[in-house]
């Protein structure tokens, strides 16, 4: 019986093998027609303004772009449905569809670029992926990867905090989900400034899940527990520094302690704007929801030629972060025009933003 | 959910049976552990921290009075997360906020209150006409009020400018918060209507033997219904309550309040399988619940192992609740 | 004396409902849950026709294998009058501890994984039948316990960094049949023939319809049911081997998703979560169906705003579609 | 005769195919108070649970002071003024005693919708005063013992009188075959208290208390009613021939054979005590022996069944088998010694109702029909198949649910699956003819005796004295937990009159 089977699994592998194999080849040519092109963006949601702004920015570029084919895909924080609804996708006219995916975590990269590269399809992704993956490293799909550079996000909002209470007294820190990588980094770059300034200590750090009504109680419980020791609130993204915040409210102290996080939602923006915030960095969500779009489409179109023929720090770089603080809050308010990202999209301008490699 | 034969102990003592009845473990559990962190802690016995805990769990409790109704009658709720979310959106979006010009205020409570109602109604509906179980009619529900608070939601989460009703959410009256007001003058009323209403007694009932409820002839299709309608109504409350506290109608609001609020149920000695417990039990568990995690955000415990520690805790309530009533018949499912 | 259930008096009622029922309403409920997969795969097929591809189908068989190996043993235990809420949160530290051993220790590792779900399924399993509690809540206490711990052993997700082989094969595909599902597959057939061919099945369905009854025959009940459990800690683990194989890393959360869907197969594919009714042909249809409303409505490009409500409402009208009220004449 | 408040016209009633009720008619006059007799399953429980709305009848007509009513429920029943007493209790052991009195009838102690407890206490105590039991309605149902439960019960019925403008017509099944003679008093007094605005149906297992009561008596024979006396005019003599006549002929008058006893003891039993239950009982079961216990139900018989199956433990006392001390965690490890129970519960005990004939009848003994680690389904239709014949079971196959058999099939099913075990020794049976039709009865009696000649020790807890002494060879006699009466099989056959002494 098993003698029986081995050898028609074995010529399955080899034919596996083979398709696999094959398949970025034979895809090493092919340019679609613009009605060919399926633009794709993956995300976890859109309730939270920084996904809405995603997505706003994916279809701002198809539609400058005029390509009709564009698709949302939301996984709702279900890693394993992420990496399904894309493989489904590719069902049809794979290797004409872009792929511009948010990693509901780090662990779903690899699987989809597997996808991407058994069935011809093009894809970016952004943030973070699991150690030791490389665009360049034979995932000739993979048309890039533009990490964001956590750590030091994390650095620069804790050095305006850290400067804003006097480089002395106590902080209290707010980390993500730490099963990502954002999460670890950002907090790395505070600690990394607090090498510098012994002066600050942090009294205390507790994760509240990135959740604005997880941060709420544990800033109510600090605040009872540290009382006027805390000088600062650090928190590793915006809405957890708005949950601290309305936790300060409660108690009387918004604008009193200052506050910094990361992601430039326009909430925090305003925040900042009124003072009761004193710092956020933004990534720039628009930009991120359709450069990767972008770079599939000029791919696709012939305007540059195939991402395996890039150099290296064109398929995996850093993205350029603003700090928002109160002196330039202000032009951040207002959501930007489209136009505003039509030259970051032309084709010779794709690399505009980055600050160097990420490998 | 589960099936519980309530099929007493072979020969049971009245003793026993008693216990079984008004398990004391629990609040033994809820006064130990204070201590515990009381000595652990100085910082934890001040009474700045004890409204801390008050504040936080004032959410909790109001989810919890709702579930325990419908739990006493032997069935489930899984929607309290999509309610939530749901009224969450409809109160953000009906008072002052910065999405629209209604400016309804308390009315704006209301609606959002009705909304949750509404909801609990069709979950009600959909078990007693269709006879599916709770279990997969609020799994549904739970699913469809999430998509349609995030229709609500759309890609702005609207803010609430409502001065009162922020006040409501983040104010005290004479340094009581005024969400555990609210949520203490709920475990009243949810008091009162287990003990004092027809509804209440007959949610027990319903537990204790809902056939024998039919043959009697009461009308126990119409109180189940009820049961959800009011544990909707209260997870509408919360929602609207939560979104007052921190500023916007979000569809994250009751992020992992199913499984605690189901868990603080259970930890109050309130039995999955029906017919046991009440109110008060409810309220011990969600209490339990709130200082274990406050407490250990106190004393700086990795919060993975809160999670852990919870789940042991459930363990030793269960224990110490069943332990003394094993019998070789006893039928446990 | 049996002091008196209240439900004494009545029996006579439920054998009226028995004398009442149909049996071509009977025939109609078997084939019900099929009926529902079959019109909504048609459904979808006729919106986007790529749906019944055979790529598409290929990847439909492979994302219905995790869920699948966990209905299956969920099932076994939903037989048994119980429920194992903590399945997915064992997956979860399954596929930590596993994307640790290959590393450390090379495939060796992941017998001992699989060794440790098991046990601890069965402690489980030991804890519900002598402390009598309902295995609801046992369970419960286990879902925090455990995924706590893997929280604890695993602050974040951890790549498979050597011996990846050992579990990779599960993503390719034999014959055109994903390996996962193949798998999944045997091991549901495995527990199916056991479950009418063992003394062990007929103990199964016998304790889920009358556990007094059973007990007084001399079937060893506690011991049937700590069976039952230590299988779902086994399927837990091999729910996260899967996983692992999918992602190539272990991650503290990565199964916690799946466990209401799993949940959610075996009760659509018309096993009374009452116990002592139903089977796993019915899970392996149900979990087809919870496959499809997952990823389906994605694949039909509905606007994925509406996603959640499509499924909420399907879910509904599946369940009541699919779920056999003749048997159990009191649904909670 | 007064005009009839109740009148029954050819009610009929068969539960999958077995007649419990054949073409009953009665008539119950204002303030009468009908005393209905007759043996387990002659059909009294039936012909109340109809009356009471519990079970629809198939064919007939209820009337109640000229109008016909069909109740769909009992609280349907109520508002035409029919109370019922359940045999079975039909309690919620979760809430109070004044709530299970006032189940369905809380209004009248609602103010504003909301309970006032006191007035509500105050409903209930006036229900439990009738029957002086000193039960508080404050209480929690379960914390009761079961007599007073059964007070409750019988309260809970009397509530009627208030919920109704007519007088009531209150219904009691068996309501004294739990209680001790204080309560059994009480009881019949309420009966008393009960007839001057009340009319009463009556059933009892007990003749004396029937006819002390009753002004009318009702003999019921297989479902139906097959003789109607005046309290006057009849004895309880007369009665127990109308009651079981032909069976005195046909079982219990020939008397069990002469034992034919191995020397072998299969059991002894030594100063074996449980708790509340029971104490000191020692006795030995032979090879071949038949061990009745005559007792009234609750005097510890069943319960002593049970331990010795391993249901309950034993706190004193040792239990022999073979010559071997034995220790008995659970059933399981009774049936490997080769121990059999019929549980007296047989609906809830005794089968599995979703699983058919077949399954049921192997479950006590799948290890005996492997090959390697499967069942041999061919071995186990073909033993089944045998057994269904050789026990006569009537089914349409072997794999019918069980609970769509009959009653006494069901029992034989029950008998049966421990008979096909090859290391049967002893078979206890615990009122095995609970409900049975007299056909069927006949059948177990005829099986039984056959069983015993095959070796096996048999011990039998009876329904009445007369199946006890049909069938043993030896009696003990229990009452109120200890053994009150022996009567070997070496020693003469006591009289039915000796037996009963000893018992009340």
């Amino acid at each position: 019986m098993k003698r029986a089977m081995s050898c028609p699994v074995a010529m399955m592998a080899c034919v596996a093998v083979i398709v696999v194999t094959a398949a970025p080849a034979a895809a090493a040519e092919p340019v679609c027609a613009k009605s060919e092109i399926r633009l794709v963006n993956s995300m976890r949601e859109i309730a939270q303004p920084y996904h809405a702004n995603l997505e706003k920015g994916g279809r701002w570029f198809a539609a400058w772009a005029g390509l009709e084919h564009y698709v949302l895909q939301l996984n709702q924080g279900d890693s394993d449905k992420q990496i399904s609804l894309m493989r489904l996708l590719l069902a049809t006219n794979p290797r004409c569809t872009v792929f511009n995916v948010e990693p509901n975590a780090d662990l779903v990269v690899k699987p989809m670029i597997d996808a991407a590269n058994r069935s011809g399809a093009w894809i970016v992704t952004h943030w973070a992926h699991n150690e030791g993956l490389h665009p360049f490293d034979g995932n000739d799909h993979w048309i890039a990867h533009i990490a964001v550079d956590s750590l030091g996000a994390g650095a620069a909002i804790s050095k305006l905090l850290v400067d804003a209470i006097g480089r002395t007294g106590g902080v209290v820190a707010l980390q993500g989900r730490l099963d990502t990588d954002p999460a670890r980094k950002r907090f790395a770059g505070l600690q990394q400034v607090l090498l510098q300034t012994p002066g600050v200590t942090v009294l205390d750090q507790q994760t509240a899940n990135w959740d604005r009504t997880a941060a709420f109680p544990i800033m109510q419980t600090w605040l009872t527990k540290y009382g006027d020791r805390i000088n600062g609130v650090w928190a590793a993204n915006d809405d957890m520094a708005l949950g601290a915040l309305e936790a300060l409210r409660a108690a009387g102290l918004a604008g009193k302690i200052p506050i910094v996080g990361v992601d430039g939602i326009p909430e925090a923006i305003a925040a900042v704007e009124k003072g009761e915030m004193i710092a956020t960095v933004s990534s720039d969500a628009y930009y991120q929801g359709s450069i990767g779009l972008a770079m599939g489409t000029c791919v696709l179109t012939g305007q540059v030629p195939l991402p395996a023929s890039w150099p290296k720090e064109n398929r995996e770089f850093y993205l350029k972060l603003v700090v928002i603080s109160r002196d330039n809050a202000a032009q951040y308010l207002r959501e930007p025009e489209p136009a505003a990202y039509v030259d970051d999209w032309q084709c010779d301008k794709l690399w505009s933003r980055s600050t160097g490699k990420a490998f | 959910m589960m099936p519980a034969d309530h099929q007493g102990p072979v020969g049971s003592t009245p003793a026993a049976t008693a216990q079984e009845l008004r398990p004391w473990t629990p609040l033994l559990a809820l006064i130990v552990l204070c201590l515990g962190f009381g000595l652990a802690e100085p910082g934890f016995a001040t009474s700045e921290n004890l409204w801390t805990i008050a504040d936080r769990s004032a959410i909790p409790l109001i989810l919890a009075v709702g579930t325990t109704f419908v739990i006493l009658q032997g069935s489930i709720d899984l929607s309290i997360e999509g309610v939530m979310a749901t009224s969450s959106l409809t109160f953000a979006m009906s008072v002052f906020n910065s999405r629209n010009g209604l400016d309804l205020g308390v009315f704006g409570l209301g609606l959002a209150t009705l909304v949750g109602a509404g909801l609990g109604l069709l979950s009600g509906l959909l078990t007693t006409c269709l006879r599916v179980p709770s279990f997969m009619v609020t799994l549904g529900v739970w699913s469809t009020s999430a998509g349609i608070a995030l229709l609500l939601s759309g890609d702005q989460p609207p803010l609430i400018k409502d001065p009162m009703m922020r006040a409501l959410g983040l104010g005290r009256s004479l340094a009581v918060p005024n969400l555990f007001l609210v949520a203490v003058a709920v475990v009243l009323l949810g008091y009162v209507l287990q003990s004092y209403t027809r509804f209440g007694r007959y949610s027990m009932v319903i537990g204790g033997g809902e056939d024998l409820a039919r043959l009697l002839g009461l009308p126990v299709d119409r109180y189940k219904v009820l049961a959800f309608v009011f544990a909707g109504f209260l997870g509408g409350l919360a929602g609207a309550l939560e979104s007052a506290r921190i500023g916007l109608g979000h569809v994250d609001v009751g992020g992992g309040q199913m499984f605690a609020t189901i868990t603080a149920v259970v930890i109050g000695g309130t039995s999955l399988g029906g017919g046991r417990g009440g109110v008060l039990q409810s309220a011990v568990g969600t209490l339990t619940l709130a200082i274990l995690t406050d407490g250990m955000v106190f004393v700086g415990i990795n919060p993975y192992a809160q999670k852990a520690v919870q789940g042991a805790l459930i363990l030793l309530t269960a224990l110490g609740a069943t332990w003394p009533l094993r019998h070789r018949l006893r039928i446990v499912k | 004396m049996t002091p008196a259930s209240p439900t004494d008096g009545i029996a006579p009622i439920a054998s009226n409902d028995r004398e009442l029922r149909s049996y071509a309403g009977q025939a109609a409920r078997r084939f019900a849950p099929l009926a529902v997969l079959i019109g909504l795969l048609s459904a979808l097929a006729a919106i986007e026709p790529s749906f019944l591809s055979p790529y598409a189908v290929n990847v439909l068989a492979d994302e219905s294998s995790v869920i699948l190996i966990l209905a299956t043993a969920q099932t076994v235990v939903i037989l048994l009058g119980g429920i194992d809420l903590s399945m997915a949160a064992i997956a979860s530290l399954a596929s930590v501890l596993i994307a640790l051993a290959l590393p450390a220790v090379g495939p060796s590792g992941i017998v001992g994984v699989l060794a440790l779900a098991t046990l601890i399924g069965a402690v489980q399993g030991f804890v519900h039948t002598r402390a009598q509690i309902p295995s609801v809540i046992v369970t419960l206490a286990g879902l925090g316990m455990w995924s706590g711990l893997a929280l604890t052993i695993a602050k974040t997700t951890i790549p498979v960094t050597a011996g990846y082989f050992a579990v990779g094969w599960l993503t390719r595909s034999s014959f055109g049949v994903p390996n996962s599902f193949s798998v999944a597959l045997a091991a549901l057939m495995v527990l199916a023939a056991a479950l009418h061919l063992l003394p062990f099945g007929r103990h199964v369905y016998a304790i889920g319809m009358a556990e007094r009854a059973t007990l007084l025959s001399g079937v060893r009940v506690g011991r049937v049911k700590i069976l039952g459990f230590a299988l779902t800690g086994l399927f837990s683990g091999l729910a996260g081997l899967a996983m692992v194989a999918r992602t190539s890393s272990g991650s503290p959360t990565i199964a916690d998703s799946l466990l209401l869907p799993s949940i959610a197969a075996v009760v659509i594919g018309g096993t009374s979560i009452t116990g002592g009714v139903g089977g796993l042909g019915r899970t392996l249809i149900g979990t087809m169906t919870i496959t499809v409303l997952r990823v389906g409505f994605a694949t039909i490009g509905l606007d994925p705003a509406y996603e959640p409500i499509a499924y909420g409402v399907v879910v509904i009208a599946a369940a009541a579609l699919t779920i056999d009220h003749s048997k159990a004449h009191i649904v909670k | 005769m007064t005009v009839p408040v109740l009148r029954v016209e050819g009610l009929s009633k068969s539960f999958a195919g077995v007649r419990a009720l054949d073409d009953v008619s009665i008539e119950v006059g204002s303030r009468e108070v009908i005393g209905l007799i007759g043996e387990n399953g002659a059909g009294k429980s039936t012909l109340l649970k109809v009356l009471a709305g519990v079970l629809r009848a198939d064919c007939g007509r209820i009337i109640v002071r000229g109008t016909p009513i069909s109740p769909a429920n009992v609280a349907a029943a109520a508002t035409s003024g029919i109370g019922i007493v359940f045999q079975e209790q039909a309690l919620l052991p979760n809430v109070t005693v004044a709530e299970n009195i006032l189940l369905g009838h809380e209004r009248r102690a609602l103010r504003g919708g909301f309970y006032d407890w006191r007035k509500f206490y105050a409903l209930a105590a006036k229900q439990l005063d009738k029957l002086g039991g000193g039960i508080s309605p404050s209480a929690l149902t379960a914390t009761l013992s079961f007599a007073e439960r059964q007070l409750v019960e019988i309260a809970r019925a009397l509530a009627i009188e208030e919920h109704t403008r007519h007088e009531p017509i209150i219904l009691l099944d068996e309501p004294t075959s739990m209680l001790d003679a204080n309560g059994t008093e009480t009881v019949l007094g309420q009966i008393e208290r009960l007839r001057r605005r009340a009319s009463i149906v009556f059933v009892s297992h007990r003749l004396d208390e029937v006819v002390r009561v009753s002004d009318r008596i009702c003999v019921m024979v297989d479902g139906r009613c097959v003789a109607t006396r005046n309290r006057a005019t009849c004895s309880i003599a007369d009665l127990e021939r109308l009651m079981l006549g032909h069976k005195l002929d046909a079982e219990c008058q020939q008397q069990a054979p002469s034992p034919t006893l191995g020397p072998k003891v299969r059991l002894s039993v030594r100063a074996l005590g449980r708790n509340n239950s029971y104490r000191g009982v020692s006795f030995e079961l032979h090879a071949g022996e038949v061990l009745g216990i005559a007792e009234l139900a609750g005097s510890g018989g069943e319960s002593l069944c049970r331990t010795l199956f391993g249901v309950e433990r034993a706190d004193a006392g040792e239990i022999v088998i073979d010559g071997q001390p034995v220790r008995l965690r659970e059933p399981a490890d009774a049936v490997r010694l080769g121990i059999g129970y019929v549980p007296a519960e047989r609906r809830l005990e005794g089968i599995v109702g979703g699983l058919g004939v077949r399954e049921n009848m192997t479950l006590a003994h799948l290890d005996e029909l492997r090959r390697g680690p499967f069942i041999d389904l061919a071995a186990e239709r073909k033993l089944v198949k045998s057994w269904i014949e050789r026990m006569h079971i009537t089914t349409p196959t072997a794999d019918t649910p069980a609970q769509d058999l009959s009653g006494g099939n069901q029992q034989k099913v029950v008998l049966g699956k421990w008979l096909i075990g090859r290391k049967l020794k002893i078979l206890i049976l615990d009122h095995p003819f609970r409900g049975l039709d007299v056909g069927i009865k006949a059948e177990m009696f005829a099986l039984i005796r056959e069983i015993a000649r095959a070796g096996l020790g048999v011990l039998l807890v009876g329904d009445t004295v007369e199946e006890v002494m049909a069938l043993s060879h030896s009696i003990i006699v229990m009452k109120d937990g200890l053994v009150s009466g022996h009567f070997p099989a070496s020693a003469a056959k006591p009289s039915r009159l000796q037996v009963l002494e000893r018992m009340v």
